[in-house]
């Protein structure tokens, strides 16, 4: 494999998404609960792509919209819910009733996918837990086995690596480069990246490599594996990024209604994704008052010293 | 009888509350559970410490977190990590004493479906799945469970079994070595269930002040087992009430 | 296993090691090339312990000092020489010669012993890595096996877990429950912190735990798995210190010379490790204008915002 | 012949720049290897990241570092990871384009030996052993050796194989699965070697200035292999000299 060579990778997300996500993708927008590039998943809709593979531990909210708008055919999670709030009705119609279309599902526990991503992130045949055994999840997902341990101790369940076609991941910071910043849940962001054959990383902040190299351990995802770089303020609302929004839980609230009637859901996106050009268009339609009232108290770590060694 | 003082889910959380008692670490989702633990740490386990699967060990929440990955989580913990580190190194290393589990159904073992209501493949109603709750139950040291007593939820045959509880009974979890103790408690709306017994089959073993065997019984499908001698769990307290109604819980969110 | 309970931990190194390094023990004192507990080594020496295996990757100065003074019976390791310098003098001795005692090695490669460490550290039988394979290190090391990867993609080499019986660890800062933060090179502190059965933390500061609870992202081993606190200034000198100080090299390159001469390490012994009461003599021995001259210029990490939440 | 103007350490390390022409990422020890990656970062490799088997990616020194795990090269480091991450995510994962290895004995396959000198169980000299260099060797995606030419060195059979090359030679190490393309060159003070041939045997590429077949092959150990066409290298340029000594290595630590 060849490394992206190192130039400025800073491009929209109108960009990022035509140049690494086509038609019959496997897709992982990642990020627990936070972190989620609702914006990179708007934007896969307005590029109306099809017959997607969508990969996401907790689908969330923006993959429930992108399978009501019927983009994917397939879905690989660990846990399929409202978090906090109840279920999501759109995965549910095309489980259940085939509404817009079928829908197949490939299920593992939380750390059956982290592990599947891990395997992937470092190129092993598989990675071992112990989980599964004794639950019906083996049987309703042959990839996931059960092994002898080599050193005779007893049997340890398996998972076969991951590797999606792109990863898209949000942050607070990165450099033009792609080496990014990230703190708060680290989630799965790092293994999802390295296992990816393609990584998007949409930021609040793009900054210059001199703030990246000033915490070196704050470092992520570096800018290596890194494809494209979008500055996306608020790209992950309604989801929240640490330090710079809340999670807007009326917003979640209030698809838990909404979502339970498809016409609903179909005037839903009409305006706030087919309707919308873009990202900045969202933000602009809600308004920066809407958004200060999310904006947290400051709370700082102490810095530390690296010290200069010369 | 006369109305009780205290709302079904205060006397869920005062019990669990009370269950756990001197524990040093709890593997916890939101809402009840959440709220049992940071009662349980106000008074009968001040070294208690939080873990959520989103990363999360030594949670000092400001406000009742809205999930387990809310941010208020995040700020003032001792220490946020990748969940593969967090199930790796915590659960899985055997550093979780208490973990708390609910569900769509339980059967008579302790074993759980979060999955699905019906065929696997052709759901009547499709449930979120695992989540954690597959390696929790597996790798945790304790299990207690969490759940309103209700006959569609206490059922003879589970529809899926997401997290192994004592699986068939007597010593079948132990034969397959899966290395947590198992479900020990199951603490309900009407009553407290515990499984000491060879068989590690659920038993009855505290009714709620006011709640009759046969009120319990009725919401049970299977026939019910009894401890050997049934206990009457205490009411909350005053102090406890004024905790939940006044710190944990102001806005009522959980009652 | 029961965690140990949540107490102020804060002890002096002499009784740490009283009351968690036996004979007969196995220990690992980690870090890679910084943050080595030289402080604990030498107070192992000090209380005259016996038939010790020692665990660390890169055996160092600390480890040539401890086999010179035969305190162990076994060594395993990674990589064995004076980083940067050399040999290891007092080993090869043991290992060629067996003065001042036989030897027992057990080899591995550095990601070899990571992985021992991480298997260890999460519970799992075994931990699998892309090496080994078409290497004599199989053959002289029969822990470490090859397998079929059940998903069929081939050959895969496997090493077990490894579970000291202690881990002595040096860093910047911990509060008195052993809450430690850590930057620099992370080397395998967490894996092998997690992977022992007890563990003693030595740093620079004591800290309150708001300061620990202000980076949580930084916070490499959680007091939950710690033992004892010590508060050892300097206590990884002739190593360093990320932040704090350097290495003092002109200690490694005399050490290079010295150790060639067998009567020239009972003299260094004498003077520097059984002559002293405690690392406060030994600094004190040095004197603070010596380790003054080994403090690097500040380097300050800029600080994030994890915001407050209420 | 008149008195070289330069060094074999300069010549080394001049070589060993040119070849990483165009490189992304090398994984890199201290000494040679390291003022060689240095120069081809300022000469013909601009995007080129260092990579330490201590964690460090993207270090960027101010001084020459002392050891692989100098605090000078984590201090505006890109990023430093743990040792498992960048064995793992790096490493493993394929990231490593170019790896630079030394070691006590290499054989005409490029397998290398830095374990022992004799039997291994009472050995005649003791080496430092493996490190990183098993792993490295079968997983970086192009291994370049730099040793002095020494017939002790290069030997005709390892006391022991620390490090697979391309093991018994043609597609032996293929045919063993390991995920990397094996050695490239072996860059010495004298000659430069690859493995250009169906046999994956190392073979005399290009001479230094002023040195000859016969001054080769009597510092090793086996009948030498020798390319069609061998070249003789140039000489290190005043620019590559200049850099070398004015700004790479300024107090002569490498020369």
């Amino acid at each position: 494999m060849k490394n992206p060579p190192k130039t400025d990778k800073l491009v929209s997300m109108q960009q990022a998404i035509a140049t690494y996500v086509g038609d019959d993708c496997s897709v992982a927008i990642e990020g627990f609960t936070g972190f989620i590039s609702f914006a990179a998943g708007h934007e896969i809709l307005r590029q109306r792509r099809r017959n997607l593979t969508l990969i996401r531990m907790t689908p969330d909210l923006i993959y429930d919209q992108m399978i009501a708008a019927g983009a994917a055919s397939k879905l690989v999670f660990s846990y399929m819910g409202n978090p906090g709030v109840g279920s999501l009705y759109c995965i549910r119609r095309a489980v259940e009733k085939s509404i817009p279309r079928p829908l197949d599902l490939e299920e593992y526990s939380h750390y059956g996918l982290v592990g599947r991503y891990a395997a992937g992130a470092s190129r092993l045949p598989f990675f071992a837990l112990r989980s599964y055994v004794g639950s019906d999840m083996l049987a309703a997902n042959p990839l996931i086995k059960v092994i002898d341990d080599p050193y005779g101790t007893g049997k340890i369940a398996v998972v076969p690596p991951l590797n999606p076609d792109v990863a898209i991941l949000h942050a607070q910071r990165a450099d033009r480069q792609g080496n990014t910043h990230l703190w708060g849940l680290l989630g799965m962001q790092k293994e999802v990246a390295f296992a990816s054959r393609h990584v998007i990383v949409a930021v609040e902040e793009v900054v210059d490599e001199a703030v990246i190299r000033a915490d070196p351990n704050r470092t992520m995802i570096p800018g290596l594996i890194v494809d494209a770089v979008v500055h996306e303020p608020y790209g992950a609302h309604p989801s929240y990024v640490q330090g710079y929004y809340d999670r807007d839980n009326e917003s979640y609230l209030a698809w838990d209604k909404l979502s339970q009637d498809p016409t609903a859901v179909e005037a839903w996106l009409d305006e706030w994704v087919y309707g919308l050009a873009n990202r900045a268009a969202y933000v602009k339609k809600l308004g920066q008052t809407y958004f200060d009232k999310l904006k947290p108290e400051p709370l700082l770590a102490p810095s530390v010293d690296y010290g200069r060694y010369r | 009888m006369s109305e009780p003082t205290y709302t079904a889910s205060e006397m869920m959380i005062v019990v669990a509350a009370h269950m756990l008692k001197g524990a040093r670490t709890v593997f916890v989702g939101v809402g009840l559970p959440n709220m049992a633990c940071n009662l349980a740490r106000s008074t009968v386990a001040p070294d208690l410490e939080l873990i959520y699967e989103s990363g999360v060990y030594g949670a000092r929440p400001e406000r009742l977190p809205l999930s387990i990955g809310d941010p208020t989580l995040v700020s003032g913990a001792i220490c946020v990590v990748s969940m593969a580190d967090l199930f790796g190194l915590y659960l899985q290393r055997g550093l979780v004493e208490v973990a708390l589990l609910g569900g769509a159904q339980i059967d008579r073992y302790g074993n759980l479906n979060t999955t699905v209501i019906g065929d696997y493949r052709t759901p009547k109603t499709r449930l979120p799945g695992s989540g954690g709750a597959c390696e929790i139950s597996i790798n945790a040291q304790r299990t207690f469970m969490i759940m309103r007593l209700k006959r569609r939820a206490f059922v003879d045959k589970l529809d899926f079994l997401t997290s192994p509880g004592h699986l068939s009974g007597g010593d079948s979890r132990a034969r397959l070595g899966l290395p947590g103790g198992g479900p020990e408690l199951v603490i309900t709306d009407k009553a407290l269930f515990n499984f000491d017994n060879p068989n590690r089959e659920m038993q009855l073993s505290a009714l709620y002040p006011g709640v009759t065997v046969n009120e319990v019984q009725a919401e049970v499908g299977w026939p019910l087992r009894l401890a050997e001698t049934i206990e009457e769990a205490d009411a909350p307290s005053a102090e406890e009430l004024r905790l939940i109604r006044e710190e944990l819980d102001p806005h009522a969110m959980y009652r």
